[in-house]
């Protein structure tokens, strides 16, 4: 069949809603929602991962169905770009369904009937945001999927923590559609045609692209969690039961890069050097802004949260250097870009989920969050802990794992800057690159704290209930398991064989830019990543996993070989001071001091320090978002005041109501004159 | 034949329901009648639909595809808010907050304005369309002051005052418009029929008609809502019965609208300016503007929903003041989803409050909690009328939107400021009122809930699949206005 | 390329550097020793040591997790695999390619992790601290690192060691302002990472100061020895990268055996310089405050930035 | 200009200067009678239209005048008043002065916007469109003006006689069917009215509508 891979995506979520309604239908013992509907649902996800896998080698195809507006029924279109991001949601969604599928087990039937039936038009609802081809269905699906994922969010909607993070989540998704939604507006000719194909061909002077540029950008920028419109993926993430924080963070707002892609690129097309500086400053701010307070926390899904919008910040740092190359009529440079760009998106794809899913694991097993409670993890789940350990690895970028990867690209990028010619461009470049140098490094601090203050070291708050002296909780069981694995092994494949991924977003890049990679780059076989030329730089995660594992190896076997391997146990040294306690290991706050001590004035900190002669000493600290002060806050104030002053029109006096429409109907009459 | 029966059937409702007296079974005729009436607008529509447009009763009456769509519209809210009505005052009366006596004065009064209703749309004599939407006024304000609370008064007090003054105004304007079509059209009968003047709209004298049209805007803006000659709107929706708040903002403002829209069809057909269209769409960002920031301070839960029908008054006005197929289109469409919409959040309103007592949202918690239904209903329903796709609502304000965009972009940053604001809003309150730990207590009657969901049902259909004949005839009524 | 010549040269480079690496520090320590008026201990003392620890029983605190006895094999494997790469005594070794310079921050930053890990994992507050300054330490020097990688890597277009060693000892001799810029943040960089003074003291055990020693004290015996060999390993690869960049002559194409003497001699006259000069800065400095560490590698980054900015300049 | 045409203008000029003295008027039961003057002028002027233009309705609807607007609801208002026992003096928000400066001000308004319709008019009456107008509007102004539920109701019926005005002045009257159901409209009005002072009356214990001002955004 021809259309093999459009018609297949369109049954799997096609697939993915039917699951949601069945999960419904039967809430008396929720058999299908408890045992089948994640199962199948991960199936489904598997077959969508490789109709994407086709879609992006296969030419562009369209179809259209007998939904939708009058002239405008829905379109949908499979081309490499939809492709790539429908394989990134199937393949990352079976991984997080599997997962869910045994997360979700011991909820009680109503509400698992509800969940199923969220979940799975979530999924739906994303497949189609990426099929669709025209404004409407997009609009539809984008809003679809910004419902059903606040109602998951606001699962446990007795917390009120919960509830208003929900309300946060939805207002900006909201407001951030209706940008969108003008951003079509402005693309359309005034023919009320909402094709993609008619916005493309809609011809806009250099004025009006940039404002659908910049309608766009805010639109998905909000949804993304760029800042300053990021408030809400903090509240929103930690919020949602964890199989569901992973979807989001590792999905939904990928789909906010699709659509940035999508309509910059592809749409408006004529990408302009100057949204590209805009793109790379707000990434650039988005990246620090999300890795320090990342750092800050001690809430261990929240800190998984401000890495997201970091790493959306490294996403947007590689898309705009495409868009200045692009801009400067250096499209090769600016399909690596994009590459790199959206490799990355794949890549924290599966890390985050990943992550996201450990996460959940710990808070299954031990009802912990706050990482100022944990300690010694992995003695009592080494299997999470093992995973999750890939997980922290890949996205502290360190090779050979995927994180590394597509941060190489992207600095490869930025060191194609010497072909530029504005000057001022060029030099800038590489500071884009020296933040995200940065960035890596404090993601590896932060990292290092998540996991050794969750995973190693002793259980520290030893009188929480829930924490047994000899450690918390249990393993996490075979399905979750199972579901961490799969994205596990997905940054191993990602890491290792990037050559393979990097000629398949090559066509989505030629696809997009017109031009792909050099050839030089294209012939290079599964085991060499080269970018640009072999002279140039080259990487080989292959062969680098090879020899250290055999360095390690060598070095492990002469040790034993030519010494011996013996071994006595003993309590740790003391330092001679034998009362010694394991809350008094370091805590998560007392591991992100330094970057108090040195980014001190971009936190707003509210700290108590215990006085010498206080009985019982507590410290405590608080961290808040500036941009609360500075953005969100006036704002809501601003709506209040406004509302206030409007609120005297009506204060209860039939006459003043009466004079308003005498007023009204003078003032029209000498319009009118 | 169809007409007769249209209007006939509520008519007769009334009369029988006010001489008999209220009885146990008045709900069950009520409802029976509301029924009979939407059979005959199902009848009338088919054959305008098969037949075209027709007049009939020597022309006093006719049908066209705008009017009837209304019909069937308001033959169908007004056939649902009589079947929630019937739990809802038997929960009343259980409460003591109604007797017979005003039973029998509800029930006599809701069929005589949905005959007013039909009236004011079917009439093809422009005069007795006001004369019928002051009819509307009258028969439901003493439903609004049903309660015969001090607050119920004051608000049917105002209601009263303020729209009957209003409508005062569009008599004048119909004067002005009979003296302008009586110079083309003679003096006699005929020359304040709808379907004479529509034939002769572009020999009418200019200068009489934008006059005129001042007068019928402010006239019935009054009963559309447009701020800011909205003052009566909350108050009355807050303080009558919710069946009333119900077809208020479901049936009586599209009513009104439709008032507005016909006689811009006149006005452009004589004026080469796009005069009211400017007026319109000044009147409509306006309330919607105002109305949004109205909404982020309400206390009241049916106030607040009266304040957001404003809002989306407004969005009609604006798109039919944008004129054109697809912004007609556009208000058309929104005038069919907000009725159906608004309608379904006031009946699952009105067994919230019932359930907790209150009108006061800081005390309405935990709706999903203590009955799924009502929750779900009020959630669902207030997404949608906030112009969450997959609903209708959403459709309807998606073509608003970038038609604006495009035509008049200096309009979207209100809208968009507005919407988001509303948005802000409304949302804000109805979260905490359905999540949470619950405040509710047990009806004495099952509520009926089934009208809700069908309405959310038939907004969810449209805003995925709008059905070919539909299309068809929102298309012709389109043609009509644009 | 990856003809046999140049597979043995891979393998030769690799077993030199991991088996010369004690030597310098040996030498370091002698010089220090000597500028600083003592009398010196045998260059050969760090063997020694190495011979006594590796004789020794290991002991293990009982909580002690699995990563904890892996981490000294992934630390020396890392620092191994680093000296594989770096052009230490020839260019264009088969192994090189593999991974360009931006990998090769990534090994350090890899074996920094693991470090780090396995410092936290008995609990102790020690750990904890000396974990929480080497990522200090450490999220700094790796961007100044990168910077000054990248100031060269901008004057030979390449990011592969190998391109860059030639580009910068084979072509015509030019003066690049950029490059001296590149220099002082590289060695201040290499200061902060090898934990050598001003940053940290490789020979105290004061509990306010120390950052590395903090993270190793639960080691004892043969994982105490990889982790000290890697140390070694690691100063030495930090040196031949900078005698790449900074002074890349002398040295040999892979597979020519003629030109392994001379690069073999230079490689030494190099080391034998730079050890003296780390010992003599090290006797000249003064150890700083912690926190005067982020100003110190910050200075070092703002230098590698601002070699880039010059480069582009320079040649703009 | 015909008797006719002059003594209409006469009778407009009558009905102008009544609703200035409503607006005038502090005591409630002289502003019925003038009311019921105003009704008997615009049942003048309807009936010398009739008669000059041979327009038959237009004696229906002079004769409608004289039974509504001069019999029944005076009489109406005049009984509420007794039951509900309110003679007291009309108080005004602002001070008569002022509100008959503000009317002499829209009454000119009022002159100025019909002027170029009354050119087009073919009537004999025509004249008189912006007289109806002004009244219209001064009734306005007094409804604005009363803080007493009963005086605005009767400026809301003197409204309705500006408007009648109006159309006999500028058509020669509606259609008779027209006129019909707008009469019953005001009947009905009237009724609904007398029934909301009683139920104002036995809630508020007074008819002031500052009572009724507690339905507000605060």
């Amino acid at each position: 069949m021809d259309s093999a891979p459009l018609l297949g995506s369109l049954y799997v979520a096609v697939a993915w809603l039917a699951i949601a309604l069945l999960a419904l239908i039967s809430p008396g013992n929720a058999f299908f929602a408890r045992h089948l509907a994640f199962p199948l649902g991960a199936l489904a996800g598997l077959a969508l991962a490789a109709f994407g896998l086709q879609a992006v080698w296969s030419p562009a195809e369209q179809m259209t169905l007998p939904l939708g507006l009058p002239d405008l029924p829905f379109h949908l279109r499979a081309d490499p770009l939809a492709g790539f991001f429908l394989m990134l949601l199937g393949s990352v969604a079976t991984g997080i369904s599997v997962y869910a599928s045994g997360y979700f087990r011991e909820e009680t039937a109503g509400r698992l009937a509800l969940i199923g039936l969220q979940y799975h038009v979530f999924l739906a609802s994303m497949a189609f945001v990426i099929l669709a081809d025209d404004a409407y269905l997009f609009m539809v699906a984008w809003e679809t999927m910004a419902l059903s994922s606040y109602f998951l969010v606001t699962t446990d909607h007795r917390q009120p923590a919960i509830r208003s993070a929900g309300f946060l989540y939805l207002l900006i998704a909201h407001l951030g559609a209706l940008a969108i939604l003008l951003c079509f507006g402005v693309m359309h000719g005034g023919k009320g045609d909402y094709t993609f194909d008619a916005l493309r061909a809609a011809g806009l002077t250099p004025l009006w692209s940039t404002v659908a540029f910049l309608l766009a950008f805010f639109g998905f920028g909000a949804k993304a969690g760029m800042i300053p419109l990021h408030a809400w993926l903090p509240e929103a993430h930690p919020a949602a039961p964890s199989p569901v924080s992973a979807l989001m963070s590792g999905i939904m707002i990928k789909t906010a890069i699709y659509g940035m892609v999508r309509v910059i690129y592809d749409l408006i097309g004529g990408v302009r050097w100057e949204w590209g500086i805009l793109v790379l400053v707000v990434g650039a701010g988005t990246t620090l802004f999300g890795v320090l307070y990342a750092l800050m926390q001690h809430d261990l899904k929240r800190l998984l949260a401000y890495h997201s919008v970091e790493n959306i910040g490294i996403i947007l740092l590689g898309l705009g250097m495409s868009m200045v190359f692009i801009g400067f009529g250096h499209p090769a440079a600016g399909a690596l870009g994009l590459i790199a760009a959206l490799y990355h998106t794949l890549n924290h794809a599966v890390f985050k989920g990943l992550l996201f899913l450990g996460a959940g694991s710990i808070l299954h097993s031990t009802k912990l969050r706050n990482l100022n409670d944990m300690g010694g993890l992995i003695r009592t789940m080494p299997k999470t802990a093992f995973y999750f350990l890939i997980g922290a690895l890949a996205i502290s970028a360190l090779p050979p794992l995927n994180g590394f990867v597509s941060e190489w690209l992207t600095f490869q990028t930025a060191l194609q800057a010497p072909v530029l010619q504005n000057g001022v461009v060029r030099s800038l470049l590489p500071l884009f690159a020296a933040t995200l140098a940065l960035a890596g490094a404090l993601t590896a601090m932060c990292f290092v704290k998540v996991y050794g203050i969750a995973f190693l070291g002793r259980p520290r708050e030893s009188g929480n209930a829930a924490a047994p002296a000899g450690g918390y909780g249990h393993d996490a069981g075979n399905m979750e398991r199972f579901g961490m694995a799969w994205l596990a092994a997905g940054c191993f494949v990602l890491g290792l064989f990037p050559t393979s991924f990097l000629l398949m977003l090559n066509r989505v890049g030629v696809s997009l830019t017109g031009q792909g990679l050099s050839n030089e780059a294209l012939e290079s076989n599964w085991l060499w990543l080269v970018p640009t030329a072999a002279a140039q730089a080259s990487y080989s995660p292959v062969i680098f996993l090879i020899v250290i594992i055999g360095v390690t190896l060598l070095a492990f076997l002469l040790v034993r070989h030519f010494y011996h391997g013996r071994v006595r146990f003993a309590d740790p040294w003391d330092c001679g001071f034998p009362d010694q306690t394991s809350r008094m290991q370091d805590t998560a706050d007392a591991f992100g001091q330094p970057i108090r001590h040195v980014f001190g004035p971009v936190f707003l900190m509210q700290r108590h320090m215990p006085a010498p002669d206080d009985r019982a000493p507590r410290f405590s600290l608080k961290i808040e978002d500036r941009h609360w002060y500075l953005l969100y806050l006036p704002v809501a104030r601003l709506v209040g005041y406004l509302s206030s002053k409007i609120g005297l029109l009506q204060r209860g006096r039939i006459s003043i109501y009466l004079l308003y429409s005498f007023l009204t109907l003078i003032g029209l009459l000498v319009f009118v004159r | 034949m169809e007409i007769a029966l249209v209007l006939g059937i509520p008519l007769l409702g009334g009369l029988v329901l006010a001489l008999v007296g209220h009885k146990r079974w008045a709900p069950e005729v009520n409802a029976a009648m509301s029924f009979a009436t939407f059979c005959a607008a199902a009848l009338l529509t088919a054959k305008v639909v098969a037949d075209g447009p027709m007049v009939a009763l020597e022309e006093q009456f006719f049908v066209d595809p705008f009017n009837v769509f209304l019909v069937a519209l308001t033959a169908f809210v007004g056939f649902t808010t009589a079947l929630f009505s019937r739990p809802y005052m038997r929960i009343e009366e259980h409460h003591g907050r109604v007797n017979s006596a005003r039973l029998r004065l509800y029930h006599s009064m809701y069929q005589l304005f949905s005959f007013t209703m039909v009236l004011c749309l079917l009439s093809n004599n422009v005069g007795i369309l006001w004369v019928a939407l002051e009819g509307a006024t009258l028969s439901t304000v003493l439903l609004v002051s049903l309660y015969r609370t001090p607050a119920s008064l004051e608000a049917a007090w105002k209601y009263f005052i303020l729209c009957s003054v209003g409508i005062a105004q569009a008599l004048f304007g119909v004067i002005l418009l009979y003296f302008a079509a009586e110079k083309v059209l003679g003096p006699g009968g005929t020359s304040l029929l709808w379907t004479h003047l529509y034939e002769v709209r572009h020999q009418l004298e200019p200068t009489v008609l934008s006059l005129a049209f001042v007068f019928l805007l402010v006239g019935f803006g009054t009963k559309v809502g447009l701020v800011p000659l909205h003052n009566w709107l909350p108050d009355a929706h807050a303080e009558g019965p919710t069946p009333v708040s119900a077809v208020l903002s479901g049936l009586l403002l599209n009513v009104a609208l439709y008032a507005v829209v016909r006689s811009k069809v006149l006005v452009d057909g004589a004026l080469d300016r796009n005069f009211s269209g400017n007026l319109m769409m000044g009147f409509g960002l306006l309330s919607v503007v105002v109305a949004a920031f109205f909404l982020s301070r309400q206390k009241d839960i049916k106030r607040m929903f009266a304040y957001s029908s404003v809002e989306h008054m407004g969005i009609m006005t604006f798109a039919f003041g944008m004129g054109g197929p697809v912004a007609a289109f556009a208000g058309l469409l929104h005038m069919t989803v907000h009725s159906l919409t608004k309608s379904a959040i006031f009946f699952t309103v009105g067994h919230a409050s019932q359930k907790t007592g209150t009108q006061n949202m800081d005390e309405i918690r935990g709706l999903i909690e203590s009955n799924p239904t009502i929750g779900w209903g009020l959630v669902l329903g207030s997404l949608a009328i906030l112009g969450m796709p997959p609903f209708g609502v959403f459709t309807s304000e998606f073509m608003v939107l970038t038609t604006a965009m495009h035509e008049h972009s200096w309009a979207t940053p209100f809208l968009l400021v507005a919407l988001g604001v509303a948005f802000a809003a409304i949302f804000g309150k109805v979260q905490p009122m359905v999540f949470g730990a619950t405040t509710a207590r047990r009806l004495p009657h099952p509520p009926a809930l089934i009208p809700v969901f069908v309405h959310l049902a038939i907004v969810l259909m449209l805003g995925v699949y709008i059905p070919p004949y539909l299309v068809d005839w929102y298309r012709q009524a389109a043609r009509l206005i644009g | 390329m990856n003809s046999a010549p140049a597979i043995a040269f891979q393998i030769l480079q690799s077993v030199l550097v991991v088996l010369a690496a004690p030597l310098l520090m040996g030498w370091v320590n002698q010089c220090r020793a000597w500028l600083q008026n003592r009398s010196a201990p045998s260059v050969l003392l760090p063997y020694y040591t190495l011979a006594k620890l590796l004789h020794k029983d290991a002991v293990i605190a009982r909580d002690a997790s699995p990563l904890f006895r892996l981490t000294p094999y992934v630390l020396f494997g890392c620092m191994w695999l680093a000296a594989g790469i770096v052009p230490v005594l020839a260019t264009g070794l088969p192994f090189a390619p593999a991974a360009d310079i931006i990998a090769l921050v990534g090994v350090f930053a890899l074996a920094r992790v693991f470090s780090a890990l396995a410092a936290m994992d008995i609990g102790t507050s020690f750990g904890g601290l000396g974990a929480r300054r080497e990522m200090l330490i450490g999220f700094l020097a790796e961007p100044a690192m990168l910077m000054t990688l990248f100031t060269a890597a901008f004057i030979s277009g390449s990011t592969q060691l190998a391109t860059i060693v030639d580009t910068l000892a084979h072509r015509e001799f030019a003066i690049y302002p950029s490059l001296a810029f590149a220099a002082v943040a590289f060695l201040m960089v290499l200061l902060a990472e090898n934990a050598r003074i001003p940053i940290d003291n490789p020979t105290t055990h004061l509990e306010l100061t120390m950052v590395h020693e903090a993270m190793i004290l639960e080691y004892s015996a043969r994982h105490l020895a990889l982790i000290e060999w890697a140390v070694a390993i690691k100063l030495f690869a930090y040196m031949t990268i900078g005698f790449a960049f900074f002074v890349p002559w002398g040295i040999a194409e892979a597979g020519n055996w003629a030109a392994l003497p001379v690069a073999l001699a230079a490689l030494l006259a190099k080391l034998a310089l730079a050890g003296a000069g780390l010992a003599l800065l090290e006797t000249l400095l003064a150890k700083l405050r912690l926190f005067l560490a982020p100003e110190f590698l910050s200075s070092a980054f703002l230098l590698g930035v601002l070699g880039m900015l010059i480069h582009f300049l320079v040649s703009g | 200009m015909s008797l006719a045409s002059q003594l209409v203008n006469l009778l407009a000029a009558f009905l102008l200067l009544i609703a200035f003295a409503m607006l005038s008027q502090r005591r409630i039961l002289t502003l019925i009678h003038l009311f019921a003057w105003q009704g008997v002028a615009l049942a003048a002027s309807t009936f010398l239209v009739a008669h000059t233009t041979g327009q038959t309705h237009l004696y229906f609807s002079a004769a409608l005048t004289v039974l509504l607007k001069v019999m029944l609801i005076p009489w109406v208002l005049h009984r509420l008043i007794d039951r509900l026992n309110v003679k007291w003096d009309v108080e005004t928000l602002i001070n008569i002065p002022t509100t008959m400066l503000i009317g002499i001000g829209l009454a000119i308004f009022a002159f100025a916007l019909a002027a170029p319709i009354s050119q087009m008019a073919s009537t004999l009456t025509r004249s008189t469109l912006g007289i109806a107008l002004a009244s219209v509007l001064l009734s306005f102004l007094m409804m604005i003006v009363r803080r007493k539920a009963v005086p605005q109701v009767i400026g809301f019926l003197a409204m309705e006689n500006g408007l009648f005005f109006a159309a006999t002045s500028a058509t020669y009257g509606m259609p008779l069917v027209v006129e019909l159901g707008v009469a019953l409209d005001v009947l009905v009005g009237t009724f609904i009215f007398g029934i909301f002072f009683f139920h104002i009356r036995e809630q508020f214990d007074s008819l002031e509508i500052r009572h009724m001002e507690k339905l507000k955004e605060d």
